[in-house]
């Protein structure tokens, strides 16, 4: 049985990271925003499953918040936007995609080699989904790194809390874990509303694009 | 660290021979409140008087009794500690024979300047940028002096070049101040950071800042802590090449503070070098006065070469300051061989040689920047090219200016003289130092010495010459008018003292006995027992001067030749038009400025030294402009020290400066990396 | 008594300098001429111009200063001082303690200052040139000349000028660091008294003198001290070199009179020969240019330097 | 323990608490600047009373709030500053408001906001749960972006935008630090709260696995030094302080970074309690450095005088941080004295230039000059605080450094002789910029300004007391907490 539990779980994890890798690949918008809600469902997924497996049911409240949040409202609201505000359909990177899905193999490995080494005494659920759960953390870092379009750096980061609440799920018994998705959830909005207020377009970098090149932190 | 619970912290007060040290402290206290007081009032006419008074008064009472301590030489001095502070420390103040001697030299500076200030200080455009400033200057150095442990010390020292940097700043408006103000606290905090540094090692990271504890302490590395010490009080006290920012700050002050920042604030400095070195570290090894004898002669070259090329008054002075700190180390680095190979009576020697010149440079440096003083406040002019006969409208000015140049040009019977006599004496008996090192450097060090001591009189020739002999060159010169009585008062105070500590030195030398006995074990032999005043270092066989004799004699030989041919031969005397063989110029630019004056000495080392080159531009013939020359000299020092760091530090800046034009995105980069690396860092950790 | 006694001799030495200073200057003027196929004037002729001098009515500029003055006199007696503080014909007089051989140069220091001082005091640029110069002259000569004092005093073990005397007396020997001293002290000496090669004491010629630049402005008795003064220094030079390098014939402390009274004819003696050997160096070699001077003067600091450096390395040199 | 009895029918610790959020509620309703500024201060002088009272008495530690020498500390100086700040921001604001630069309807969410942050910072020190920690340093990083953002121009926006961004992701890095605690924490310690308590924490922390702790302590430093504002992670700062209202600035750098510090100092002595673990003062150390050597470069360039100050704030908050790295009671003692000096120092040093930029007109430091002669008590209040920023003595800053740089160079040269290095190049920058704003000719208008001066040389008078005299038991205090943080 716990076998079972544990091929789950870890299975959902496993293709939590390999949903962040086609994130990555990802070159045109529409298919990002999909790629995104989809993620969230399969972490919606396994935190329900852990809160099944733990028997925790407050975890539920967590998949819920994700479900509903993060794979139906935000993706919608940015696609909205995307067409609203008339946004490059194409995903301009820094690096090129092949590259970055490279530098994305080292950094699930490097991730790979810290945990397991870090948590030799711990349970290997635990193990398995913290290796899981930073390797999802650091692609989407990565990815807020490689990209230049506003939308998917917002992706980025909430793949990357994604991450977060992979691992704050799988820790078992952890206290404050609704508490803690709630105020991401409230962090992410911020982002979006912040996003769509502000008619970032392109870039993060500035707020306007007439204030593009005025102002990089001093005036020249 | 010692928990601030198991030593109570109160001022101790028991236990006898309290009274001077707690008298000075309560002169700081007093100097301080003077301060407020000065915040407070500055803007009414009596403020200026009131301040200067009450600096006057507690600089006699400090000098009088610290005067007092060293004569009747109190052995064991008491500490106070007062509950200030470093906590677990508190802040002690102790005055023994050493501080009471500096005590002696900073406060009879400071009563000098502030009589001379009563009626300088008069003229003080902005005196709300003065007076407040000028008491703490006075207590901080007094504080420095007293200090008894690493922390006051520092403290006082900072908040000394903290006080003198605002007074600096007084006339802000010309931005020659500003920037010799900058300079000026970025190297006082240099010095300062160094010497951080140096009771770092002393203290040995346990927290035992007290003197007392650092003495008994043993050291590690106690060669690093001298190089340390070095350039801590070096950069203060202006030795080559730390001394760029004097020549700078010292002149732009006003000049009863250049005064004080000339004559005292440096021998501050040299107190600090002389309580580290000799008094905390102990035990000298003798590479270290190869050292500071190496540092102390070039200093003394350069200092008197770079005077002669000035033609600023005050910048001139502010140069002699750096060739006079020169002797004074050259003193303190035999007196480190001397006691590193244990010959106490010559390190005795050397040592009393450099601390009388502490006391004879502090009073002619400030007696002369007291003359530049009343000359800048009669004319409005430090340019000398700008001056010239001034001995006929300040008469008494140029007396008390002649006297000071005859005694910082180290002619007898002044006082520049006899330390210098007594360094070269030190120099004599130095063959017999076994070091091979020092065999070589000493000599030519003397050869140095020497060289600077000629030179000096050269200059001041040209300073005297220049601005107070020959015609006046400009309107502002020629109705130049005598100075206040304040001034004159401390002007011939000053002169007189330097006269009395040139033809009666074995009373200062005998002054001197404790402080050296306590510092290198023993004392010149008792001066005051010899017939005839005279002074004689080691044996009368070896040498020995009078100057009262020489003083009589050459009064004597004056008087008598003036009395014989006035009463025997003529007393007639015709004026008439100058002689000048022939043909008199009546423009008095004819005369020789300080430039052409300084010019075959220029051609001679000026080359070498300076890159100095002059260049004449002479007219076609039948072509109307006046040929022109002019000079051009660069300071190498700069060039090799301090440009080079100015301009890394630019760069720097600059290169750095890019990091504050990225987008987000790369700051997440930067995020992302530092990330990475130490997960990497963990992940191979063994 | 015996104090009486000592400032008697004391007081003889100083009154003998003052007296056969111008009669040295003078025989050095004859032999001068006589070298050069000339007459020459009398030996006495200085005495002569110094009355002369003396009696006359002192004409001064209009804008002298007090300083103008008082100059000459003080400068006489600087020089003086110095010169009677340097045994002639008998070693350890009363005040030979008062000042050591730095003292003494020190001394000329000061009478130098006060001469280049007065040399400003009229504002002309005749004076202006012979002060900068005599300074510089004097920033090479004096340092050279406390190497020499350096190199004696190690020798001698003292520097006081009547223990240098006897030690040389004790145990003359031909050493290295005192032939360089020697020489060096020649240099100097030639230099202090603006004799040729440095300086030409009998021409007015504008661009080639320096001490009668400075001096220009003086007459009467004025003038007389200041050639009074260098008369002397001239003097004090000889016996110096006299005292150090050939002490034979000075009477010791407290000597009998007939010792003083040798002592007294060996310096006359010695003093008429390095009259001569002065004059004879002069009339062999050219004035050099200005700016010849202080290589001329650097190989004098050289070589003090350079002895004082073989001492410092071993006594035996 | 009267005090509260009569006044406050619960204990200090959660009046500390709910006074700010109950001023917040009343603020966002009450109408009216003049109320609300009185109201603002009223509240900030209450919490900082109450927090007083911690010294007397002291209430037991829940799972989620305590008290302890180390916090406490905190929380006094974080409630003094803010109360201070206040009133001058009561000044302030009514010139904004005046000048239009800000509207009522602004200023009400301001007054708001500032006591939201008053709770949430509040929260972050005396929070007993990392958890509970984190959320509350999360909250104050949102309503610091609110106001940083308020004044609504481009310049305001995208400082407040880079903040947010920089600031989320610290957070997320942070949260995952304290999900690996936990991890770490949950053998020992079982599953569910516990595992999150701090007390329980610290008292077992021997038993934690070292592996997982360090991976975690990697983490923490890096979320939490975001907050810090340590180089490399910085970037957020100079911004956020620069396009801010100047009140916002003042307790940006009195008060939120000592809190993320704080946070830091908290994990630091999680670590080393564990033997076994790697030490966390060399990573510390390598930062604190780096942030010191590299503020003091970028303050060269600026041509912005609350930019400026806000690197000096980095290079400080460098220092602090390589002093508690160093370790041992007397650089921890230095730090914890730094720490406070720098706070009181530098929102000095804003409440002065909040007011020279209203009087000028201009924030560009080639637009100020001659300040000493134009305004005279600004600018010579100016000069003071950037002389005891810059370490001169008598004031408090320099006895810390001396304390600092003793006592490293003794245990590790190169190092001290790094920071020396680092201190004059700051200096050098400093006393640059000083020289052109306080000396020479005035320019720009010579008006005087309705300036409240009271805050200003209010913490200028602390800061020279302190350097001239610690009274006895503020020593003993900060020894106790320098032996408690190793």
């Amino acid at each position: 049985m716990a076998g079972q539990y544990f091929d789950i779980a870890h299975m959902l994890a496993g293709g939590l990271v390999l949903l962040s890798m086609t994130l990555l690949y990802q070159d045109r918008m529409f298919g990002l925003l999909n790629v995104f809600a989809l993620h969230a469902v399969v972490l919606s997924t396994s935190v329900a499953w852990q809160g099944h497996i733990q028997g925790a049911p407050h975890l539920y409240i967590t998949a819920l918040i994700a479900l509903v949040l993060k794979a139906i409202i935000i993706p919608v609201a940015l696609r909205r936007m995307v067409v609203r505000l008339g946004i490059h359909r194409t995903i301009e990177t820094v690096v090129g995609v092949g590259p970055t899905m490279l530098l994305g193999m080292g950094l699930v490995a490097l991730s790979m080699v810290v945990m397991l080494r870090a948590t030799a005494t711990a349970d290997p659920l635990a193990r398995e989904d913290l290796a899981f759960a930073l390797s999802v953390v650091l692609l989407g870092l990565l990815m807020m790194v490689t990209r230049r379009n506003a939308v998917s750096q917002v992706i980025g980061f909430m793949s990357l809390e994604n991450g977060l609440i992979l691992a704050a799920t799988g820790a078992k018994g952890m206290p404050l874990v609704v508490e803690i998705s709630v105020a991401f959830s409230v962090l992410i909005a911020f982002i979006v509303i912040g996003v769509f207020l502000f008619r970032i377009r392109e870039r993060f970098d500035s707020v306007d694009v007439a204030a593009l090149d005025a102002f990089r932190g001093e005036r020249r | 660290m010692p928990a601030s619970g198991d030593r109570p912290l109160r001022p101790r007060v028991e236990g006898k021979g309290l009274m001077p040290v707690a008298v000075a402290l309560w002169g700081v206290v007093a100097l301080f409140t003077a301060a407020l007081l000065a915040v407070a009032a500055h803007r009414a006419r009596t403020a200026s008087l009131l301040v200067y008074l009450i600096c006057l008064t507690v600089c006699l009472t400090i000098l009088g009794v610290a005067g007092v301590q060293l004569v009747t030489g109190a052995g064991a001095a008491p500490t106070v500690q007062l509950p200030i502070g470093l906590p677990w420390i508190g802040a002690r103040f102790r005055m023994d024979a050493l501080s009471a001697f500096f005590l002696v030299v900073t406060n009879l500076g400071g009563a000098g300047a502030s009589l001379f200030a009563i009626g300088y200080g008069r003229h003080e455009k902005a005196p709300g940028r003065v007076l407040p400033f000028y008491p703490v200057f006075l207590g901080a150095m007094n504080l420095v002096v007293l200090a008894d442990d690493a922390f006051s010390f520092l403290v006082a020292w900072e908040f000394m070049s903290l006080s003198s940097w605002a007074l600096v700043m007084a006339h802000h408006r010309d931005p020659d101040n500003r920037s010799a103000g900058y300079i000026y606290i970025v190297m006082a905090s240099f010095g300062t950071l160094t010497l951080l540094l140096a009771f770092g090692l002393l203290s040995g990271g346990g927290g035992d800042y007290a003197f007392a504890d650092i003495r008994t302490a043993t050291q590690a590395l106690p060669g690093l802590v001298l190089i340390l010490v070095l350039i801590g009080t070096g950069s203060k006290a202006g030795l080559v090449p730390l001394h760029v920012w004097l020549p700078l700050a010292h002149p732009a002050a006003p000049s009863h503070v250049s005064a004080l920042m000339s004559g005292v604030m440096t021998k501050v400095a040299v107190y600090g070098f002389v309580r580290i070195v000799f008094d905390l570290v102990g035990s000298p090894v003798w590479w270290w006065s190869i050292l500071v004898i190496g540092v102390a002669g070039i200093t003394c070259v350069m200092g008197v070469l770079s005077a002669l090329m000035q033609h600023d008054l005050k910048r001139l002075l502010a140069y002699h300051t750096v060739e006079n700190i020169g002797i004074i180390f050259i003193g303190l680095g035999l007196a480190l061989a001397f006691s590193a190979h244990d010959m106490r009576a010559p390190a005795a020697l050397a040592l009393t040689a450099a601390l009388f010149h502490v006391f004879n440079h502090c009073l002619f440096k400030s007696l002369l920047f007291f003359g530049a003083g009343a000359v800048l406040n009669a004319t409005g002019e430090r340019d000398m090219e700008h001056l010239g006969g001034l001995i006929h409208r300040m008469p008494l000015t140029a007396f008390t200016f002649l006297t000071g140049c005859i005694a910082i040009s180290a002619l007898p019977p002044l006082n520049g003289f006899v330390s210098e006599w007594l360094t070269f004496q030190a120099i004599l008996l130095s063959p017999a130092l076994p070091s091979w090192g020092l065999k070589i450097i000493v000599p030519a060090v003397g050869a140095m010495l020497a060289l600077s001591a000629a030179l000096a009189a050269a200059c001041f020739v040209k300073a005297f010459g220049v601005t107070f002999l020959g015609r006046p060159r400009t309107p502002a010169a020629a109705q130049a008018h005598e100075v206040d009585r304040a001034s004159l008062a401390a002007m011939f105070a000053f002169a007189l003292i330097c006269l009395l500590a040139g033809v009666l030195p074995g009373l200062c030398i005998d002054a001197l006995a404790p402080v050296t006995r306590s510092l290198v074990g023993t004392a010149m032999p008792a001066q005051t027992a010899l017939p005839w005043l005279s002074i004689v270092p080691i044996a009368e066989s070896r040498s020995s001067y009078n100057g009262l004799l020489v003083f009589v004699f050459i009064a004597l030989s004056t008087l008598l030749t003036v009395e014989i041919i006035h009463r025997f031969a003529s007393r007639a005397v015709r004026r008439g038009p100058a002689w000048d063989c022939g043909y008199p110029d009546p423009s008095p630019a004819t005369q020789y400025t300080a430039d052409s004056f300084a010019q075959p000495i220029r051609r001679v080392f000026g080359e070498v030294v300076f890159r100095a080159s002059d260049h004449v531009d002479m007219p076609a013939p039948g072509d109307a402009r006046p040929a022109r020359l002019t000079v051009t000299i660069r300071d190498l020092i700069w060039e090799a020290f301090y440009a080079p760091i100015a301009a890394f530090v630019g760069v720097a800046g600059e290169r750095f400066n890019r990091l504050q034009f990225l987008t987000i995105r790369q700051y997440l980069s930067l995020v992302f990396v530092a990330l990475v690396g130490l997960l990497l860092v963990v992940s191979i950790w063994p | 008594m015996a104090l009486i006694r000592d400032l008697a001799v004391q007081g003889a030495q100083m009154l003998l300098v003052l007296v056969l200073a111008p009669l040295l200057l003078g025989f050095t003027r004859k032999v001068k001429g006589r070298l050069l196929r000339r007459r020459g004037p009398p030996v006495l002729q200085p005495y002569r111009d110094l009355l002369r001098l003396i009696r006359k009515e002192a004409v001064i500029a209009d804008n002298a200063s007090w300083l103008f003055r008082s100059g000459p006199y003080m400068i006489f007696a600087a020089t003086w001082v110095a010169a009677a503080l340097v045994p002639t014909f008998a070693t350890g007089l009363t005040f030979s303690w008062a000042a050591d051989l730095i003292a003494i140069t020190a001394l000329i220091g000061s009478a130098r200052f006060f001469l280049a001082l007065v040399g400003m005091d009229i504002g002309t640029s005749f004076g202006g040139i012979g002060s900068s110069r005599e300074m510089m002259f004097a920033s090479l000569a004096e340092p050279a000349m406390i190497m020499i004092v350096f190199t004696v005093a190690l020798v001698a073990g003292s520097t006081q000028l009547s223990n240098v005397a006897n030690y040389m007396q004790m145990h003359a020997s031909l050493r290295v660091s005192l032939g360089l001293a020697l020489v060096a002290l020649i240099i100097v000496a030639v230099a202090e008294n603006a004799r040729i090669p440095v300086d030409n004491p009998a021409t007015h010629l504008e661009l080639t003198m320096v001490h009668e630049a400075m001096v220009l402005e003086y007459s009467g008795r004025h003038l007389a001290m200041i050639e009074l003064a260098a008369a002397v220094k001239l003097l004090l030079y000889v016996s110096l070199i006299a005292c150090i390098f050939c002490p034979w014939g000075l009477a010791p402390a407290d000597g009998t009179l007939a010792a003083y009274a040798t002592g007294a004819a060996s310096y006359l003696v010695k003093l008429l020969a390095g009259g001569f050997l002065l004059v004879l160096f002069e009339t062999s070699i050219a004035k050099m240019r200005v700016f010849r001077v202080p290589d001329f003067l650097g190989i004098a600091l050289m070589l003090g330097l350079l002895g004082t450096l073989l001492l410092f390395v071993s006594r035996s040199f | 323990m009267t005090f509260l009895d009569l006044h406050l029918p619960l204990d200090a610790l959660t009046a500390v608490l709910i006074i700010p959020a109950a001023a917040a509620v009343l603020l966002v309703l009450l109408p009216g600047y003049w109320l609300s500024a009185r109201l603002n201060m009223l509240a900030s002088l209450a919490t900082w009373l109450v927090s007083l009272t911690l010294f007397v008495e002291r209430p037991a530690p829940s799972p989620y709030l305590f008290v302890d020498d180390l916090n406490i500390v905190f929380v006094v100086l974080a409630t003094f500053v803010a109360f201070t700040t206040s009133a001058f921001s009561a000044s302030y604001i009514g010139h904004e408001l005046e000048i239009g630069r800000l509207t009522p309807r602004y200023l009400r969410f301001y007054h708001a906001m500032y006591q939201t942050l008053m709770f949430a910072m509040n929260l972050g020190l005396t929070a007993n749960n990392i958890g509970l920690m984190w959320v509350a340093i999360e909250l104050a990083t949102l309503t610091t972006v609110l106001m940083v953002g308020i004044y609504r121009t481009h310049e305001a926006l995208e400082a407040a935008w880079k903040y947010f961004i920089l600031g989320s992701v610290g957070i997320a890095l942070a949260l995952f630090g304290t999900i690996l605690v936990y991890m770490a924490a949950r053998p020992v310690l079982g599953e569910g709260q516990d595992a999150m308590v701090w007390t329980a924490l610290i008292s077992k922390a021997g038993g934690f696995s070292p592996e997982l702790l360090n991976v975690a302590f990697v983490f923490l430093m890096l979320g939490y030094g975001t907050k810090v504002g340590l180089a490399p992670l910085h970037a957020w700062l100079p911004d956020a302080h620069a396009e801010g209202p100047t009140p916002i600035s003042a307790v940006l750098s009195g008060l939120l970074l000592n809190v993320a510090l704080y946070a830091l100092l908290r994990f630091k002595m999680l670590l080393a309690a564990n033997p076994a673990a790697i030490a966390p003062g060399p990573l510390m150390v390598t930062m604190g450095l780096l942030s010191l050597i590299f503020a003091g470069f970028m303050l060269y360039r600026r041509r912005d005088i609350k930019r400026m100050f806000a690197y000096s704030s980095i290079e400080h908050m460098g220092l602090i941080t390589f002093a508690f790295g160093m370790g041992g009671p007397l650089a921890n003692f230095a730090g914890l004295l730094h720490m406070t000096m720098h706070s009181l120092t530098k929102s000095a040093i804003f409440f002065a230039v909040g007011h020279i930029a209203q009087a000028k007109g201009t924030q560009r430091i080639a637009d100020i000059r001659g300040l000493t002669e134009s305004h005279p008590v600004l600018g010579w209040g100016l000069v003071l605080g950037v002389v005891a920023i810059a370490g001169l003595p008598p004031l408090g800053i320099f006895m810390s450094e001396f304390l600092i740089v003793s006592s490293t160079f003794a245990r590790a040269p190169l190092l001290a002789i790094l920071v020396v290095f680092g201190l004059l190049i700051a200096f050098g920058a400093l006393m640059l910029r000083l020289n052109e704003v306080a000396f020479g000719e005035p320019t720009g208008s010579k008006a005087p300004v309705k300036a409240s001066y009271v805050p200003l040389f209010a913490h200028l008078a602390l800061v020279a007391a302190a350097g001239i005299y610690l009274p006895g038991p503020l020593v003993a205090w900060f020894q106790a907490v320098a032996r408690l943080l190793g």
